[in-house]
């Protein structure tokens, strides 16, 4: 479903990325891994489209999508998550999950000035939508909430809930456990399974290989913006390479 | 600190002209920019009036009446002239307006008076059209129209001039009527441009276009500007060594005080012409600019000079009307009264309406001698 | 009774025409800061509306309506061309862009004919009646509260919020930040060309950089949080030297100190989302 | 009228000398206003780039110390360089006081990242207003020969004392303002603020007090070019700030907003630009062709001269 085709991304001299190849095929979850710094985050910016690569190419469902802007990647069915929690904080949790099902909408400028049936029936049926996904991660009792107003957990479950809502083939998870408890961390892992079981195919970064180990079926580990491994949870634990880069320094 | 003291003067004296109203008394607005940048030229206007008002008040006033004075402060700007205009004719009922301080404002405010049959009277408009605005419009400002030709053929003659350069202000309408009249000017005299430059408000550095114009060597620059800009285009023309042999020819703008203070001896043989000079020595300026000096302590210009001459103008005018009591009749009868002001003795020689109630008055020609304006031709 | 009324509607209409096209202009700023832009060729719209409104009732006998529509999309087209190319860019760029726009508009008002050069254009006709501020206030607001509750309006507060974010949602952010501006030049030329007639004159003077930032401030002061905050900062601050009169000289300090006093204690605007939390609490 | 027609007796090598004159007297006419706008916008993006916020009330500290120089010559008889130094004293200071009132109550808490803008905006009001009250509208001057009216003619070019001393002390204010922040601890801590005030105040930078020294900084060298412009150009007023910020922001703009360098560099551009395109366009499309280039080289490089525009931060 997505190649991505030895992508190579400098920083002013420095590079951060270095022919990266992988696939994530349809249906999966598929976890790409590293320590930190390893350039995990720089290549899920580039497949969202906020970064161009220096060299490579990102194709998505046949198609190539490496130097469409963010909006065209989206519309393509491709969404993410951000590390840094990236919610809108003044907007309600309703409000958030509806700017991400902004492509559902089509109504007109008219429509919304004069208040036409086909707004308002939108509005109708797409805002109920949205509460259904706000329950599918246990959020729909606080849907007026000002977002910002979310604990830390509450915030990580929203930003999962605005992905989902633009209604995508591929879903970007960027470190979903960071900042969490194990409990957290174990619920939230479990919603990316059930949502994963939708029909969602997922990628999700993490640093933190045992986290994820459980879920994924296929796994690539990136280090210092080199790919050195990639398979199996059980082959890629037993590669050397990965053993001496990562997981020996884990511990 | 001069401040508080400086305050509460000004405190007082509004609360004064608020506070001071016994029935009889002739009411008339006044409406200036008295903040911001335009306040160098409404400050004096209204000390002009305010000098007037207190001398004819001193001597009992106009048939008895005393002259009350509301000052309002329009800022330069069209929108608070007009919010002043409609406080005076509506709220204050006065019987007459003087102002606003700019022509820009004049014709935004001016119309909403002469439909309410009040009196406008402009001290300080010159472009054209104010008074076309309609028959309560007057103005004893007079336009550069009617000196400039004058001051430019007194030049040419006295001077032998031949090729001048053309300098002014392109965004302001006094400095481009003023461009607009010397250009039309110059070709009836057959003079030469050698180059027409512009500067714009607010302008501090002319040294590109006097470098330009200095290079194209004229007889005369003919320069339209206000007396900041004049003095220092002057002032920056002789630093860059032009020689003193090329003179300065201007309007209006040229007649303050402030073009020596600023430029000094760089200053000496510049041209202009205006009805008023600050050096004037007909007693009855001399009179006016003591006391003025007294008052105010800095020296009357021109803007001071013509409003202290429009309110005797309009004493003339109320002296002469029957007033009933009734505003808007009176105003009216005011209105009739003062358009049939003729020869008045001003600080600023004889004065007297046209039949377009602009002021039909000799303009003189003046050049600067020894840090003072003098008589260049009558 | 009646007499002392219509004595102080006269006396007054002008200033609360003045409040209806402030108002207005805020809430044309308003749009391009609803999406996390600076522009600062609100003042320069306007003159472009003022000036096209005022030359087609005076030189081609136009019906006002049309005039005013016309002095909206004039500019409005401007801006969607310079918007294009500029607006591609976040940050602060469009504010300076715009701040160059206007000098180039101003320097254009004085070299053209048609636009009367510096003497600017007087005897317009007076055309602006109470009625038709009223119904441009009025459809502004029922516009704007219809944007707030669309779709329209949420991807605009969401690219404000986070421009990325909102990106990735698969919103367009650079067409809804041209749109907005253009829109909000849309608003800021009507307002022009109202203003134009019910002060009778037009001059290049008036639309340049020091208006521009007091349409800001209208709107800063207000506060952006809500479409309300740019109408009650505008409000204020055409009324507040009226009322500060009596201060004679000094009034426009005491203006600069009210300003800088409510901008520390009310840094997020006068009208803010807190505030009308707090009004439902009490209710 | 072309300058051909002039000269058309003389012969083609005068003409062609005549204008190599005029265009170097242009070029240092050019020069000297350059390095005003530059020396006024220093400050301006110095504030920029540390305090990240645009200060209006530049041009406010700009008119003031150009009246404090004023009063330190005429009240207090100082000779020119004890009136710079007072100037900057005063504009300096009252920069530090409009940080403390305006702009520091506004800094610890979150609000709308222009709201700080308009606290100056209400500051220089308060200020310009104050000044108008005390000193009126009009405009006033130096004393004559308080700078001996020298001219130098270097070949054919003529450069008065004065102009020579403004080139001179802007540019050596500029080098010093450069040196300061490369080669010393505070200026080490100024630029670590500028860069990111967090990481700065994890280090132990005394962030406010970086504010506090940079405010007073540009508010210092603003009053320099106040009081070197009130010399020179002979027009001190009330108002004398509006027209100088306008350019400023340009200026600014221009070279990158926050970088020295590029307000240097930004300030000598507009003041060639305004005086090349009075001396060989038309002095009517002066600030259209000033303004035009700004917004050209604003589509070029959107981040100015200096700007970094790097990647979309993400």
């Amino acid at each position: 479903m997505l190649k991505v085709q030895n992508i190579i991304k400098d920083f002013g001299g420095l590079r951060v990325l270095d022919g990266v190849v992988f696939q994530v095929a349809e249906g999966a979850i598929f976890g790409l891994i590293g320590p930190n710094g390893a350039g995990k985050t720089t290549v899920f910016n580039i497949v969202s489209g906020l970064l161009q690569p220096t060299d490579g190419r990102v194709i998505f469902n046949g198609a190539d999508i490496t130097r469409l802007p963010p909006h065209a990647i989206a519309a393509q069915g491709i969404s993410r998550t951000f590390q840094n929690i990236r919610i809108f904080g003044e907007m309600s949790l309703l409000e958030n999950v509806l700017v991400g099902m902004h492509r559902l909408f089509s109504y007109s400028p008219a429509a919304m000035f004069f208040d036409l049936p086909k707004k308002r029936t939108e509005e109708k049926l797409l805002r109920e939508k949205a509460c259904d996904i706000l329950s599918l991660v246990n959020l729909e009792d606080k849907a007026d909430w000002a977002a910002k107003n979310l604990s830390y957990g509450g915030q990580r479950k929203l930003e999962l809930a605005r992905a989902l809502a633009t209604d995508p083939k591929l879903l970007l998870v960027d470190e979903p456990a960071a900042g969490m408890n194990p409990a957290e961390t174990e619920e939230l892992m479990d919603e990316i399974v059930q949502i994963n079981r939708r029909g969602y195919t997922i990628c999700v970064i993490e640093h933190d290989m045992k986290v994820i180990m459980g879920i994924c079926g296929q796994i690539a580990v990136l280090n210092f913006g080199e790919l050195i491994a990639e398979g199996s949870p059980e082959e890629v634990k037993r590669n050397p390479l990965v053993i001496e880069a990562y997981l020996g320094k884990e511990g | 600190m001069k401040l508080p003291g400086k305050a509460l003067v000004l405190v007082t004296a509004i609360a004064l002209f608020a506070t001071a109203s016994p029935a009889a008394e002739i009411r008339i607005g006044v409406a200036e920019a008295l903040t911001g940048p335009v306040a160098k030229y409404g400050v004096p206007i209204r000390n002009g009036f305010a000098l007037a008002a207190e001398e004819i008040n001193a001597k009992g006033g106009i048939k008895g009446n005393k002259i009350e004075l509301i000052i309002e402060d329009e800022q330069g700007k069209k929108e608070e002239a007009i919010n002043v205009f409609k406080k005076f004719i509506f709220k204050d009922r006065t019987l007459a307006i003087f102002g606003p301080t700019l022509s820009n404002s004049a014709f935004a405010a001016d119309p909403i008076a002469n439909a309410q049959k009040t009196i406008v009277f402009g001290t300080s408009n010159t472009a054209e059209g104010i008074t076309a605005i309609g028959p309560y419009v007057f103005r004893n400002s007079i336009a550069e129209a009617d000196i400039l030709p004058k001051v430019v053929g007194v030049a040419k003659k006295k001077l032998g001039l031949k090729k001048v350069a053309i300098l002014y202000g392109n965004d302001d309408s006094f400095t481009k009527s003023g461009y607009d009249v010397f250009k039309r000017v110059v070709e009836q005299e057959k003079l030469q441009v050698l180059t027409t430059e512009t500067f714009a408000k607010g302008d501090i550095d002319f040294s590109a276009q006097l470098t330009k114009i200095k290079n194209l060597n004229p007889d005369a620059i003919i320069c339209s500007a206000l007396v900041e800009e004049a003095a220092n285009i002057i002032l920056q023309a002789r630093k860059l060594g032009m020689p003193e042999r090329i003179r300065f020819i201007g309007g209006n703008g040229f007649n303050s005080a402030k073009l020596m203070e600023i430029a000094g001896k760089a200053a000496e043989g510049s041209i202009s012409g205006s009805p008023w000079f600050l050096d004037d020595p007909s007693a009855k300026n001399q009179e006016f600019v003591r006391t003025y000096t007294a008052k105010f302590s800095i020296p009357p210009d021109q803007f001071a000079a013509q409003a202290y001459d429009a309110l005797y103008i309009m004493a003339e005018g109320i002296k002469a009307a029957k007033l009933s009591g009734n505003l808007e009749k009176d105003r009216t009868a005011l209105r009739n009264a003062l358009a049939k002001v003729k020869n008045f003795k001003g600080v600023g020689g004889l004065f007297s309406f046209n039949e377009n109630r602009d002021a039909a008055q000799k303009g003189r020609v003046l050049i600067i001698k020894k840090g003072k304006f003098s008589l260049y031709a009558e | 009774m009646g007499e002392f009324l219509a004595s102080t509607w006269y006396t007054y209409n002008t200033l609360l025409y003045t409040i209806f096209v402030n108002g207005m202009l805020a809430l044309s700023i308003y749009l391009t800061l609803a999406c996390g832009q600076l522009s600062l060729g609100n003042a320069a719209f306007m003159g472009m509306g003022a000036y096209t409104a005022a030359i087609l009732t005076m030189k081609a006998g136009a019906p006002f309506g049309i005039a005013l529509i016309a002095g909206g999309a004039l500019p409005a087209l401007v801006a969607l061309i310079i918007g294009i190319p500029t607006l591609r860019l976040s940050g602060v760029y469009l504010a300076m862009a715009t701040l160059g726009f206007g000098e180039v508009v101003r320097v254009a008002f004085l070299n053209m004919s048609i636009t009367g050069g510096s003497l600017g254009l007087n005897g317009v006709p007076a055309k602006t009646e109470f009625w038709h501020l009223l119904l441009v206030m009025g459809i502004l607001i029922y516009f704007f509260v219809k944007l707030k509750s669309s779709r329209f309006g949420r991807a605009l507060e969401a690219i404000n919020e986070d421009e990325t974010a909102a990106s990735v949602m698969g919103i367009r952010t650079t067409l809804f930040k041209v749109w907005a501006f253009a829109a909000g030049a849309f608003i800021a030329g009507v307002a022009g060309g109202l203003n134009a007639h019910f002060t009778f004159f037009v001059s290049p003077r008036e639309y340049g950089f020091e208006f521009a930032v007091d349409i800001l401030t209208f709107a800063i002061l207000g506060g952006t949080q809500t479409f309300w905050g740019p109408i009650v900062g505008s409000t204020i601050l055409t009324l507040l030297p009226e009322l500060l009169r009596f201060m004679g000289p000094y009034r426009l300090a005491l203006n600069g100190l009210i300003l800088l006093f409510v901008v520390i204690y009310l840094p997020n605007g006068i009208v803010s989302r807190d505030t009308f939390k707090k009004k439902a609490d009490r209710g | 009228m072309e300058p051909e027609t002039a000269f058309s007796a003389i012969g083609e090598d005068l003409i062609c000398i005549g204008r190599v004159t005029v265009f170097l007297q242009q070029f240092a006419n050019a020069l000297a206003l350059g390095s005003v706008y530059a020396l006024f916008a220093i400050g301006f993006t110095l504030i920029f780039g540390v305090l990240e916020i645009i200060t209006l009330a530049h041009g406010t500290i700009f008119m003031v110390g150009a009246f404090a120089g004023l009063l330190a010559v005429t009240k207090l008889h100082l000779g020119l360089g004890p009136a710079i130094l007072t100037a900057m004293l005063a504009a300096g200071t009252l920069g530090w006081v409009i940080d403390l009132v305006a702009v520091r109550p506004l800094r610890k808490r979150s609000f709308h990242h222009l709201a700080p803008m308009i606290a100056t905006i209400g500051c220089a009001t308060f200020i310009t207003s104050i000044a108008q009250g005390l000193f009126g509208a009009e405009a006033y001057r130096f004393p004559f020969d308080f700078v001996p009216a020298t001219s130098y003619t270097l070949g054919p070019v003529q450069l008065t004392l004065l102009q020579l001393i403004i080139i001179a002390i802007s540019f050596a204010f500029m080098v010093i303002i450069i040196v300061l922040l490369h080669k010393t601890k505070w200026g080490k801590a100024v630029r670590a603020v500028a860069e990111n005030r967090r990481t700065a105040a994890l280090l132990g930078i005394p962030v406010d007090r970086v504010y506090q020294i940079t405010s007073f900084t540009a508010g210092a060298l603003g009053g320099a070019a106040g009081i070197l412009t009130g010399i020179n150009f002979n027009t001190i007023h009330a108002f004398m700030g509006g027209p100088m910020l306008h350019r400023g922001i340009a200026v600014v703009i221009l070279g990158g907003m926050g970088d020295i360098r590029g307000a240097l560099l930004g300030g000598l551009i507009l003041g060639f630009s305004e005086i090349m395109s009075v001396a060989y366009i038309s002095s009517d499309f002066r600030d259209a062709v000033s303004f035009g280039l700004l917004f050209l080289i604003l589509l070029l490089k959107p981040a100015g001269i200096f700007g970094r525009t790097g990647e979309r931060k993400v």
